[in-house]
């Protein structure tokens, strides 16, 4: 239910996918290498009425728009609610408590998860489905993992931006489809902008009219030369960070596959969605922990979140072995019939549907193929920059 | 999603009484870690709680001694395995479905009778977790219900304050949904290949700023200062198997060890959770 | 490089032979593009597009892909016929298109061939199918049309010699010859009134898939997708030592392509032509022991690289658009065992999507 | 880890024992080579029947060289046993299995099948209620195309029966052509209890009126 509901496929066709999928170097049904992702088409603002947008589509045809809108909302400075300013107000303070502490500078811009709300819509299943529930958490955990996003939408104490990202498919999917949601919503965020402040302070805020002077809510790196006033708005705007991307990543016997489609997935050990998020190569000084001396091309990688995801295979039908076939002609009495679900050694070439978790190793190296320096996140990060500026 | 079954009072319903019991800078004095890093907090497992169901288990994490501060108390019922209903299509396996449910007054906020979102998400990790751990092709044709209550969510009264972020104490409560459904699973029946239990581990940082962030087993949010990553496992002693992993926080992909420590850890914690399932289990039998 | 991504781009251009449209239907489809577009009033009638069309039709034209669209005038000249995919307005002549798709005539017959439709299943269709549900007596297939099809238990060959009397206990049985989500291949028997098939498998070509992989190829017409032709079922054999080969191309244009079995008996000496013995009773006694098996024989990696090859060249085809037959798809495949050759990776890459797919369709087309 | 004999109590995942010494049996799976359990409760060895005469286990393709002669380990859970002390009464939920005898009640009945639900499988009565499905050839071992399902059962009966297929997805296939099978308790018309009077008679001890039921010879 988690991943694609019911996958209907013989269990031949599955003793096929698996052996082929095991074999070093795998053999993938279409072709692909490991690594490879389906060739995808994208663009970026589509939708004028959004803050920004994004379409990308996959040559099967399955296609997502994402669309994010920002309003801004007035901060609720209540105590008891969630986001409380103690720091810096005290736990009584009215909303118009004004008290300039310019020695918090760099605390003073606090997020909140409840500024981001993401909604996923999948035709074909219920909006309470817990499918598109937990991919909308997914996607928005990573998005707010490293705490560092929601700060962007900080405008004074008193207000805030909200940011709804509404992810849409536009067709039921044919495979998993968490790697196109978040590819298009890294797109759809990459071109969101937001209008410029013009006010100051706690005042109540307003913007710029013209669009064109709206800074993006992820600063290019490359055009930031054309809009250098919108970046010291934002005053410590830490690394250029990236939006994240969120990887679907399998494994099947010692090999390790991304971007899987829904045949390889049904034969798949185990899947895990792997959120990353890359600081441009540029702005390496800034992050301190393991940048020892080693200089590396690549961008610094964050591992964002985990998740693992059920993979469809252990719901798929056990294959006959030739042996205990009763339509294989002799033993075609029903006499042993109570002893139908003994348990067997595996016979190769029958399909068995995996039982168990992973092994610490698989996941570990799926993890750390992920992260790899230089890796499959650099080339889909710099593809994606590449097809948002294009 | 409106509950529209039940009266519930309006939507822009004034707020209780707060009383600030402590003032601003008592609060800073947080209650710190006393067990040592690698200590997770007693657990009480008992199975058959529930007569009505095919199976059913009692999670309860020991309660701090601090005032305001709520243990875990968790209640699963198994129902099944039972026919599927007649519009569903054939299966050669067991049909698995979970729900996890907050009582209305198991956290600081609130929650409405019906799923939100973040109770379908946890019930999609517990499914996760359990589909790794059943032996499925036992039941054809059959279908089982897990059912989590949450009784008391384990909350500080002031951590949602502080931390601004309940991810960590679902972690918490996944853990400890995985370990109670396990034994109610075990308690119904339901043939599995191991003993599944769950374990949380947190990268954590005490000092205000500048020491070094340490990792410390099913974290309390409250008794640190801040949670950088956390992970929860579910682990299958026997097979040494992972069922279902999720982890969030943002760690540095150059130090992947930290990583593979903190899963190393959450399995620890997890193995510590399974010893009294197997104590819990064992009792049944003798 | 693991991913490539593209900036969208005008859909395909509908035609197939660019040669083709350049010679003979330039001028007139010009013509008629023009009138079209700009409704030309004056001409007084108040469809323009009907006397286009109508001239177009009527110069003979072989232009074989012209687009109509739902609602359309293709002609109020009585003299033609409509066929699928039209309908005549009470009160008047004008056949008018029903679907979006090409216009195709056959002699006096008008017909559309939709751009993209579900398979419509004709007696006698060769066609591969999944089975979705089992039933008592009957199984119902995913055959890719509007409705399942259905397959008696009566209709198949029962294990034990073609001619055994179907048994209760076979009725019992019924999920040990197929169970959801087998794949099988069946010609089409009997249709219903309402379209429905009823499919049999009564023959030793046809019954349960295994050995291979499975591609659905959707949609029909519009020049591309499985086209009935002579010869849906055939044996290749593989380049770079992949061995023979069997390709399934379904009708309603699901594939199967899997590496082929000699028969156990004839496996021993694979000299021999185990063919011929098709009719011979012992022989089908041999080959209904495997007729329900789940279990794969060993495959090569050989094999199996160039069956995914093969399945690469089909999603190519049909992903530009080009239609899918033993032709198509033996010349593809030969074209692609070449680009392997000359790429990077060598003779074992066997990628065959995004540009890639598109070089092969353009190699195929120049042809 | 004992490696000699299993263990008399067991625990989901715990090691039983090498697949080579012994045959997986209910409540057991193979994990590597090795027995493993997969329910709670205490661990029997069952050894081989040695009349099992021409059975087909040769062709089953096991690592031992001849499984027919290995005991089967099995696990059967605590409040299953009778032995158990009765602390509980909640027993384990069984699935109806093909050769299973089985007593169930006729929901409902068309010329074609009588639709029952399962009551009790074996010994154990169930707790979920299973959909079974008597057709109207597996009434009767004999002139099977004269049997009328209204002549054989009606709603309310009990009737015992054995399972001969796992069926659709909905309903078991049982059969009462056994003499011993068919229906074992009924009531009249007129709301009596009757009682067997030949195969296919009941009668209605107040009023002496017969009613037609395939009747299972009384043990």
């Amino acid at each position: 239910m988690a991943s694609s509901q019911h996958v209907l496929l013989s269990p031949a066709e599955l003793a096929y996918l698996h052996a082929s999928l095991s074999l070093t170097p795998p053999i993938r049904p279409d072709g692909r290498s490991p690594t490879q992702f389906r060739p995808l088409v994208a663009e970026t603002g589509i939708l004028p009425g959004t803050n920004g947008s994004a379409r990308i589509c996959f040559a099967d045809g399955t296609e997502a728009i994402v669309g994010v809108k920002a309003e801004v909302e007035r901060t609720a400075q209540r105590p008891g609610e969630e986001t409380v300013f103690l720091e810096e107000g005290g736990a009584g303070g009215d909303g118009d408590d004004e008290e300039e502490e310019a020695g918090q500078g760099l605390d003073k811009r606090k997020g909140d998860a409840s500024w981001v709300e993401m909604t996923v819509e999948i035709p074909g299943l219920r909006d309470d489905d817990s499918g598109t529930a937990f991919l909308a958490a997914m996607l928005s955990e990573a998005l707010l993992a490293d705490g560092e996003f929601a700060k962007r939408l900080w405008i004074n104490r008193r207000f805030h931006w909200k940011l709804y990202l509404d992810i849409i498919l536009i067709s039921p999917p044919l495979s998993y489809p968490l790697p196109l949601l978040s590819l298009t919503t890294h797109l759809a965020l990459l071109s969101t902008r937001l209008p410029r402040l013009k006010s100051e302070g706690d005042e109540d805020p307003f913007f710029d009219d013209d669009w064109a002077a709206a800074p993006y809510l992820f600063p290019r790196t490359t055009s930031s030369s054309s809009t250098p006033s919108s970046t010291t708005t934002k005053s410590p705007t830490p690394a250029a960070t990236r939006p994240p991307i969120t990887l679907l990543v399998m494994a099947v016997g010692n090999n390790i596959i991304f971007d899987p489609s829904k045949e390889e997935l049904a034969v798949a050990d185990v899947a895990l969605a792997v959120s990353v998020t890359g600081l441009s190569p540029s702005h390496e000084t800034e992050t301190g922990g393991g940048t020892a001396g080693e200089k590396q091309t690549g961008r610094n990688l964050r591992l964002l979140s985990i998740r693992t995801i059920d993979p469809p295979s252990r719901l798929t039908a056990p294959g006959v072995a030739n042996a205990a076939n009763t339509a294989y002609g002799a033993s075609n009495g029903t006499s042993n019939g109570t002893q139908k679900m003994a348990e067997a050694e595996a016979v190769e070439g029958v399909w068995r549907p995996p039982r168990g978790g992973a092994k610490r190793m698989v996941l570990g190296a799926l993890v750390q193929k992920v992260l790899e320096r230089g890796g499959v996140v650099d080339e889909v990060l710099d593809a994606l920059e590449g097809a948002d500026s294009g | 999603m409106n509950d529209r079954r039940r009266i519930n009072g309006p939507a822009g319903a004034t707020l209780a009484p707060f009383f600030d019991d402590a003032a601003p800078q008592d609060l800073d004095t947080r209650s710190t870690r006393s067990r040592p890093p690698n200590a997770t907090r007693k657990l009480l497992l008992k199975t058959g709680v529930t007569p009505s169901a095919s199976g059913s288990a009692y999670l309860e994490i020991e309660t701090s001694a601090k005032p305001g501060l709520s243990g875990l108390k968790l209640s699963c019922s198994v129902h099944g395995p039972r026919a599927l209903p007649k519009s569903a299509p054939f299966s050669p396996h067991i049909v698995l479905s979970t729900h996890v449910k907050y009582a209305p007054f198991a956290t600081q906020q609130r929650r409405g009778y019906l799923r939100d979102s973040s109770e379908r998400d946890l019930g999609i990790h517990l499914e996760t977790a359990l589909r790794g751990a059943i032996i499925a092709d036992r039941w054809p044709k059959s279908g089982v219900d897990i059912i989590v209550s949450i009784i008391e969510g384990d909350q500080d009264r002031e951590t949602s304050k502080l931390q601004g972020d309940e991810v960590w104490d679902m972690m918490n409560t996944l853990s400890g949904c995985i370990t109670v459904a396990a034994a109610a699973l075990a308690d119904a029946g339901i043939d599995c290949v191991d003993t599944v239990a769950g374990g949380v581990a947190a990268l954590v940082q005490d000092a205000d700023d500048g020491s070094a962030p340490s990792i410390a087993v099913d974290p309390i949010p409250s008794e640190h200062k801040r949670i950088l990553a956390a992970c929860c496992v579910a682990y299958l002693p026997t097979r040494d198997e992972v069922t279902n992993l999720w982890f969030r926080g943002d760690l540095p992909a150059s130090d992947l060890d930290l990583y593979t420590s903190l899963v190393g850890h959450g399995i620890q914690a997890s193995k510590n959770a399974n010893r009294v399932l197997i104590d819990c289990l064992s009792g049944t039998v003798g | 490089m693991p991913i490539t991504i593209l900036a969208p781009r005008p859909s395909r251009p509908t035609r197939k032979h660019p040669q083709e449209d350049a010679s003979v239907t330039s001028d007139t489809d010009s013509e008629a593009g023009g009138v079209d577009l700009d409704g030309d009033l004056p001409m007084t009638t108040t469809r323009p597009s009907k006397r286009a069309r109508l001239n177009t039709t009527t110069t003979q034209s072989t232009a074989a892909f012209e687009i109509v669209t739902p609602g359309e005038i293709i002609t109020d000249d009585p003299q033609w016929m409509r066929g699928h995919g039209t309908y005549v307005t009470p009160s008047t002549t004008a056949i008018t298109s029903s679907v979006a798709g090409t216009m195709t005539r056959t002699n006096k017959l008008l017909s559309v061939r939709p751009l993209r439709a579900r398979y419509t299943p004709e007696v006698g269709d060769l066609v591969v199918g999944r089975i979705v549900e089992v039933q008592a007596k009957r199984w119902r297939v995913d055959v890719g049309s509007t409705q399942l099809a259905s397959l008696p238990l009566s209709a198949i060959n029962l294990p034990g010699g073609i001619l055994r009397k179907r048994t209760e206990t076979d009725e019992l049985q019924i999920r040990t010859f197929f169970a959801e989500g087998d794949l099988l291949v069946a010609e089409v028997q009997q249709l219903f009134a309402d379209g429905g098939a009823v499919l049999h498998t009564r023959s030793l070509k046809y019954g349960k898939l295994r050995n291979g992989v499975f591609v659905a190829v959707s949609g029909t017409g519009g020049g591309g997708g499985v086209v009935r032709s002579r010869r849906q079922v055939w044996t290749m054999e593989a380049a770079n030592g992949g061995g023979l080969v069997d390709v399934v191309l379904g009708v309603n244009g699901y594939v199967w392509i899997s590496k082929h079995v000699e028969t156990p008996e004839a496996g021993a000496d694979s000299s021999s032509s185990s063919k011929a013995a098709a009719g011979i009773t012992n022989m089908e006694e041999s080959v209904s022991t495997t007729m329900y098996s789940s279990q794969n024989d060993r495959i090569e990696v050989e094999a199996m690289r160039e069956i995914a090859r093969l399945r690469g060249v089909v999603t190519a085809l049909v992903e530009n658009g080009l239609r899918v037959d033993e032709d198509m798809v033996v010349r593809g495949y030969h074209e692609a065992v070449e680009m392997a050759m000359v790429s990077a990776e060598g003779p074992d890459d066997i990628y065959l999507g995004g540009e890639r797919g598109q070089q092969l369709a353009a190699a195929l087309r120049g042809a | 880890m004992t490696t000699t004999t299993p263990p008399t109590l067991a625990i989901p995942g715990q090691l039983l024992g090498p697949a080579s010494r012994y045959q997986p049996g209910p409540g057991t799976h193979l994990h590597e080579s090795n027995l493993h359990a997969s329910l709670v409760g205490q661990v029997h060895i069952t050894q081989p029947a040695r009349a099992l005469g021409p059975a087909k286990r040769l062709t089953k393709i096991t690592p031992a060289p001849a499984p027919a002669e290995l005991p089967t380990l099995s696990v059967t859970p605590a409040t299953q046993l009778a032995s158990a002390p009765s602390r509980e009464k909640k027993k384990r939920e069984v699935l109806p299995e093909v050769g299973n005898v089985v007593l169930c009640r006729v929901i409902r009945i068309t010329p074609r099948q009588a639709v029952v639900a399962i009551l009790v499988c074996g010994d154990t009565v169930l707790e979920a209620e299973w959909q079974g499905l008597i057709r109207v050839q597996d009434v009767r071992a004999t002139e099977k195309d004269r049997v009328k399902i209204y002549e054989s059962f009606r709603p309310g009966d009990v009737v015992r029966a054995e399972v001969i297929s796992l069926g659709d997805q909905t309903n078991y296939y049982l059969s009462t052509t056994r003499n011993e099978l068919g229906v074992i308790s009924a009531v009249s018309e007129a709301g009596n209890t009757m009682v067997p009077v030949s195969w296919k008679e009941l009668m209605d001890p107040k009023s002496g009126l017969m009613e037609l039921r395939k009747v299972a010879q009384p043990q």
